[in-house]
């Protein structure tokens, strides 16, 4: 797949010295790290921590804001930022809420997609044609948003008994090993949007309107359209961690999820994609995600207090990113 | 959500009792209150406490993955002080699942038996203390309300504001109501929003304020206005703050609640449970009671220096 | 001057300002079937600016752009380019954290045969690799692998892969705003050669570039730019190196022939 | 001062048209359009609006936000974020009231500004030396200075009745024209720092660092230094803000301000500053931070409920900043 | 080979790697004083690598660099810049919002004198001002006036801010890399009229340059540079033009003298 023409530079320095650089050079490598020592010292401190009943459980505690966190990839990569995106969830758990009775499970799918939709459309509008802000753009809409919620769901929350709609928390696994369908979901939101971002066209057109805009409208790329598709998408992921957030806690809330925007661009920001667009993959957010479930999950199994595990977890955080920073530092 | 079944029985006999306590929050003081108490319990009945609380009011998902690691944990018992919401009706139904016996704090939950037994005030009758003060503070005047908020959809929010209304006898949306804003309970909210309702209605004659912090802010935007003799506040909580603000004035009244004996009644049911197997029941009134200076006749109150003794924080 | 020649691509009074800065000042542009035109003129005479007018890449205020006898209005590169325009721009356009291969095929990527390609919609990255590493190594640029992101290029590295770009793909009209600048001697030779096979496969060339041994190697006329307008259109054949420098500096008067477009 | 060399371009379009795109092209055109269309509006829809009253309450609720969206502002500029300042200002209020009884007011002022500095050099030498992204590293600070200021206040608040604590709650103006000292200190705070951005090599500094690092390290500037400096100058404005708070409200309690740093971050959005850095200025900030004051202040005026008012501020700050890029685009 | 004239600067076996990339791969170096010394090579030679160590823009994995005789480590550019050493970068050094006084003043801002300087520390704006459009006008480069900012430049006036800069403050060694790359004729012309006069004011200049023409006039000697590192040091009044591109490519052998690093 590669040639090595004649006229470049002599490739062979000694094989031992590159083999440790090529390690370390890779992008996920110090979030990997990072995720892995914490995995082994919970471990440690823990004997409850390895058992697959408590894996499932930090699977289960991240399926929501690991979604949403993709959605927060795909926009960031694009030099963006979604404010929004835990308010369009939270409307659209009460649109499913509220529709189901009138409109059957499916119905309420739907109308919740098409809500969820036509909101992501409008932050994308404003973001592409208008040129506007993705920061400014969609604080208004997380205001707007938040504020229909509450209106719509006259400050009450709507318990959820349909079985299509709390059908992601149903179980499934073999023996011990046993999760959520939730966890399932999870999954397959990451590997379909790393597909699309590896793999497809648009998945490069992304890359390229986040990492030089200018570039990018001269090889005419339609920048309009790409940004366009981002929001819109970030809708249809909204509609999917609502519908997967029904399974996990079945009951629509308005006042829930109020920092789902900031859990999620710190897992972007811990997995290494720059908040300034063009760099960066789904993988380091899925790793960043685990990361602060983890830390959540064995801190409190040790025994520590909410107040202390922030401070921990805000400095273990800052520990991860160093860890990341000096491993390739060493190697520039 | 949830899946499976753990051992969380606790199997050492020579370990301390473990005692999980999930708040709404970890800021607010009276929450704080709640578990400072607690853990002074604990401490004394040589139970071992883990304090965890959601990230904000109302974060279901944050007191669903609080129960869920403790349970993990190995837990005897959590107190909670549930979200508005039912939404954390089947974690709580999974950990009594595993043996672990949940009690409610300050807040019951919907419906009341998702829980073994609950230790609470009731914020709704706390709310008509207020309004029924404010009521008789003015006597035949007709009303002229301003209103400072919590969060919006908050449960005690809702609670503490139709129980004012019902004091003072204003149905919601009566015309009485000369403006509303949120404040979620912080006192730099609460000034600019008063300052800015009295540029708005400069005539008003009675406040309601959803906390003390709140009616703080208030009183500084009411006296910056130098409308301090023509308005009419009170407040809930029972905040030691919030009594040497009564005793000086600021507010008309205060409504005090009893966090430290939630916590005290709640650690004790555990370490008990822990004991001889015996699980606490039932809905247990940990009371509120009318702080003021300035009594009405025909509604029970005591006075500052019985609050400065009883207050919490 | 009537000429008999077919004109491919022509603008009238084009007029594009900055707020103070007239960039483009009334030019006229003409570029007729198979020629190799070069554009040649001073630091911020405006050249860019044309050829981005040219290209969609600008929307000029005014002034009229005609392909084939018929007016065009571009709006973005792509109109232009699905008209067959294809550019190297100077500030070159590339995106640092793709890969080269992605670069070269930016906005027509070539997806998969069969199932994977139509409807997974799965790009044919092997192809597209071999396909760039061909193409460069066609200019004899020296790349490790198609896989190495842009960003870690040299500089002329990185110019060949957007010489290749447009190289690959124009069908009509290709405009190379100085191509050879960051480029080695030898890389540079073949960048000339390349346009003059794309003369040779009839496609028309506009060459923007400071290089004088350069232009008169492979233009066929010279359109010389001053302050933002087209101050003559030159056959290389007949001017000497140092007139066309003293026409570009205003040292030298053009012919009135020279001065309404050339012959 | 401006030389036209002979082979410059001829800049000579008709007049009329040159003197109209010079004003849209002004960066802070949009704002402040915007800005006094609000103020119009609302001297229509409420006689109280125009007073000198409540133009002073404006002035006075702008004062912390505004403060602090100074030093967000220099920070932003570097192409970086502060999650903290809000946390560390509270911080501040909070050292004040509980050292002054013991260290008298100066030194509750000096242990206030030692605290601040501190926090404000721990970012900046975790953003300069090592290089971590100032979204994770704030972020941690915040976490953990918030803790830190739960913990050493007990959970309590404490009332400051020093005078020169509550120093800039005094009132100064003529006739009806009254206001604070804090206004007055927010308009020196404001000054200052536009004189240091535009008149001093550090300000230019702080534009190259943030408009182009690169070329920043190229052209041999201190980046680290740079950075640590802007970082440290946080702390310092945080300290003024925390002083001219305790003038409003003269109470310090750990639980204030907590929505300050989205705040101060949309006040520097809407002033025109690019969150990527290298362009924008503190004047777009001030207009920014007024225009959210006199939406709140004027929606309250003309008796909007609160969650419409909501819903106004956002879609209003979304079209105050359209407003900006339509004008802009016009003349490109 | 040993001479007699003063070495200013010197490098002995430079390492640097990228991953698997080695742009630096054993090189040397030697720049005496008072000459203008060309650098050239194929694009990704490791020129811009090699002048980056040089000049404190990158830090090599292994190797010496000498300044006087005595062995110096440059952290910083501003390490090499406190020695006298100025450099224009390829990858040009420019801040896009700033405007050009600014951008030629950086790092070197000049403060009003009296009590707004020394106090206030207030910058000295119209003289930066005027200042560079001096050195500007001196190198026939035209721009409207010192406050436009950078981005609003064209490709070849850019380059002309990264030349000036460099130009002005250099105290012993001037680096340009690829200097009139982007410029035009007459431009290039005044760059090289700079460099002489650079020479003449004693102080020695690196240039790198694909400009054989170019290098042929100024260079007193021609460092060739191949596969990241020195293949020859030539002298251009020895050599001729065709020979040195032959040995650039490695279609020509130096001779022992050269391969040494010439006479
Ligand atoms: N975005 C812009 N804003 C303001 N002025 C601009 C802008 N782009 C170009 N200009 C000005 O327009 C004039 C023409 O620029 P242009 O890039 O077309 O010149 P050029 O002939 O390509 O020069 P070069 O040979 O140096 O590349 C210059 O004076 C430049 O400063
Ligand atoms: N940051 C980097 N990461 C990886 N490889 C790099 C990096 N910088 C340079 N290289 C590689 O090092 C080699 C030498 O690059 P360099 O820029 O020094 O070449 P050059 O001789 O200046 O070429 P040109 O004449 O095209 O400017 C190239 O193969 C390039 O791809
Ligand atoms: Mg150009
Ligand atoms: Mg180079």
């Amino acid at each position: 797949m590669t040639t090595t023409t004649t006229d470049s530079i002599s490739p062979a320095p000694p094989r031992s010295h590159r083999d440790w650089t090529w390690v370390a050079r890779q992008p996920l490598v110090g979030p990997l790290a990072a995720l892995i020592l914490a995995v082994i010292v919970f471990s440690i401190g823990s004997p409850r921590f390895l058992t697959p009943y408590n894996l499932s459980l930090i699977g289960q505690q991240s399926i929501v804001i690991g979604i949403l966190a993709v959605a927060q990839t795909i926009v960031i990569l694009t030099a963006g930022i979604d404010l929004s995106i835990g308010a369009i969830a939270v409307l659209g758990t009460i649109v499913m809420a509220k529709t189901v009775e009138s409109a059957g499970g499916v119905g309420a799918l739907l109308i919740a997609l098409v809500v969820c939709v036509a909101i992501g459309a409008v932050n994308g509008s404003l973001v592409s044609f208008l040129r506007l802000p993705p920061f400014i753009v969609t604080l208004g809409t997380f205001t707007a948003v938040a504020a229909a919620s509450q209106l719509y769901a006259g400050s009450a929350t709507y318990p959820v008994t349909s079985p299509l709609l709390t059908f992601f928390g149903q179980d499934f696994g073999v023996g011990a090993w046993r999760t959520t369908l939730g966890v399932g979901v999870l999954v397959i939101v990451y590997i379909v949007c790393f597909y699309v971002l590896r793999q497809t066209a648009g998945g490069q057109h992304v890359y390229a309107v986040g990492g030089n805009p200018t570039a990018a409208r001269f090889t005419g790329i339609k920048i309009n359209r790409t940004l366009l598709m981002v929001y819109i998408m970030t809708g249809v992921i909204a509609m999917i961690a609502a519908w997967a957030a029904l399974g996990r806690i079945p009951n629509a809330d308005p006042n829930a999820y109020q920092t789902a925007n900031l859990d999620t661009i710190t897992a972007v920001v811990i997995g290494g994609t720059s908040l300034f667009g063009g760099r960066g993959s789904v993988v380091g957010t899925l790793i960043g995600t685990l990361i602060v479930g983890v830390l959540r999950n064995g801190l409190t199994l040790i025994g520590v207090d909410n107040l202390y595990q922030n401070i921990a977890t805000g400095v273990l955080v800052i520990l991860a990113v160093a860890f990341d920073q000096i491993a390739r530092r060493r190697t520039q | 959500g949830g899946s499976g079944t753990s051992g969380s029985t606790n199997s050492g006999g020579t370990a301390n009792v473990k005692v999980g306590l999930i708040t709404k929050t970890d800021t607010n003081p009276y929450f704080v209150k709640l578990r400072e108490a607690a853990k002074a319990e604990a401490a004394k009945k040589g139970a071992d406490l883990i304090a965890l609380a959601g990230k904000f009011d109302g974060d279901n998902e944050g007191q669903v993955t609080a129960i869920e690691n403790l349970v993990s944990q190995g837990v005897k018992g959590i107190l909670i002080t549930p979200n508005s919401s039912t939404g954390i009706l089947s974690a709580i139904k999974q950990a009594r699942d595993a043996g672990v016996v949940v009690i409610a704090l300050d807040t019951a939950t919907d419906p009341a038996n998702a829980v073994d037994a609950t230790f609470a005030t009731d914020n709704k009758q706390a709310g008509v203390f207020q309004g029924k003060w404010v009521k008789g503070t003015l006597g035949s005047k007709t009303p002229k309300l301003l209103m400072l908020d919590g969060t919006p959809g908050g449960t005690v929010d809702d609670f503490r504001h139709n129980g004012f209304l019902e004091g003072m006898g204003i149905a919601a949306g009566s015309s009485e109501i000369a403006g509303m804003e949120n404040t979620n309970g912080d006192q730099t909210k609460a000034q600019t929003a008063m300052e800015n309702l009295l540029q708005r209605v400069p005539d008003a004659n009675a406040v309601y304020t959803i906390n003390e912090p709140a009616a703080a802010g208030g009183f500084q935007a009411i006296s910056a206005a130098g409308k301090t003799k023509q308005i009419t506040m009170a407040s809930i909580d029972g905040s030691c703050t919030g009594v040497q603000n009564v005793k000086a004035g600021k507010i008309g009244a205060t409504v005090m609640q009893f966090p430290a004996k939630m916590a005290q009644l709640g650690v004790d049911a555990v370490v008990k449970f822990a004991q001889d197997g015996t699980k606490p029941s039932g809905f247990n009134d940990t009371g509120a009671q009318l702080i003021t200076d300035q009594p009405v006749t025909g509604l029970d109150s005591k006075d500052t220096a019985w609050g400065l003794q009883n207050c919490w924080g | 001057m009537t000429n008999l020649e077919t004109v491919v691509l022509e603008a009238h009074n084009l007029v594009k300002r900055y707020g103070s800065v007239t960039a483009i000042n009334g030019a006229e542009f003409e570029l007729r079937a198979g020629e190799v035109l070069a554009v040649i003129g001073d630091n911020g005479a405006g050249k860019s600016s044309l050829i981005k007018a040219l290209s969609g890449a600008l929307v000029p205020d005014s002034g009229e752009i005609k392909m084939d006898g018929e007016t065009v209005r571009f709006k973005t590169t792509l109109d232009a380019r699905h008209r067959g325009i294809e550019t190297v721009y100077q500030d070159l356009a590339v995106i640092p954290a793709l890969d080269i291969a992605s670069n070269v095929f930016l906005g027509r990527e070539v997806r998969k045969k069969g199932f994977m390609g139509t409807v997974l919609r799965q790009l044919d990255k092997p192809h597209m690799r071999s396909e760039s590493m061909r193409h460069l190594s066609d200019l004899k640029i020296g790349v490790k692998s198609a896989t190495q992101a842009v960003e870690t290029l040299s500089g002329g590295q990185r110019q060949g892969v957007a010489v290749v770009r447009s190289a690959a793909f124009g069908k009509r009209v290709i405009i190379m705003d100085e191509p050879t600048a960051a480029l080695g001697v030898k890389e540079s030779g073949m960048v000339m050669d390349l346009i003059r096979q794309i003369r040779e496969r009839g496609l028309p060339v506009i060459l923007i570039s400071h290089d004088m041994p350069h232009v008169f190697e492979v233009a066929d006329r010279i359109h010389v730019h001053r302050l933002g307008k087209r101050a003559a259109v030159v056959d290389p054949k007949v001017r000497s190196m140092a007139e066309v420098v003293a026409l570009m500096t205003g040292a030298l008067e053009p012919t009135e022939e020279e001065r309404g477009g050339g012959a």
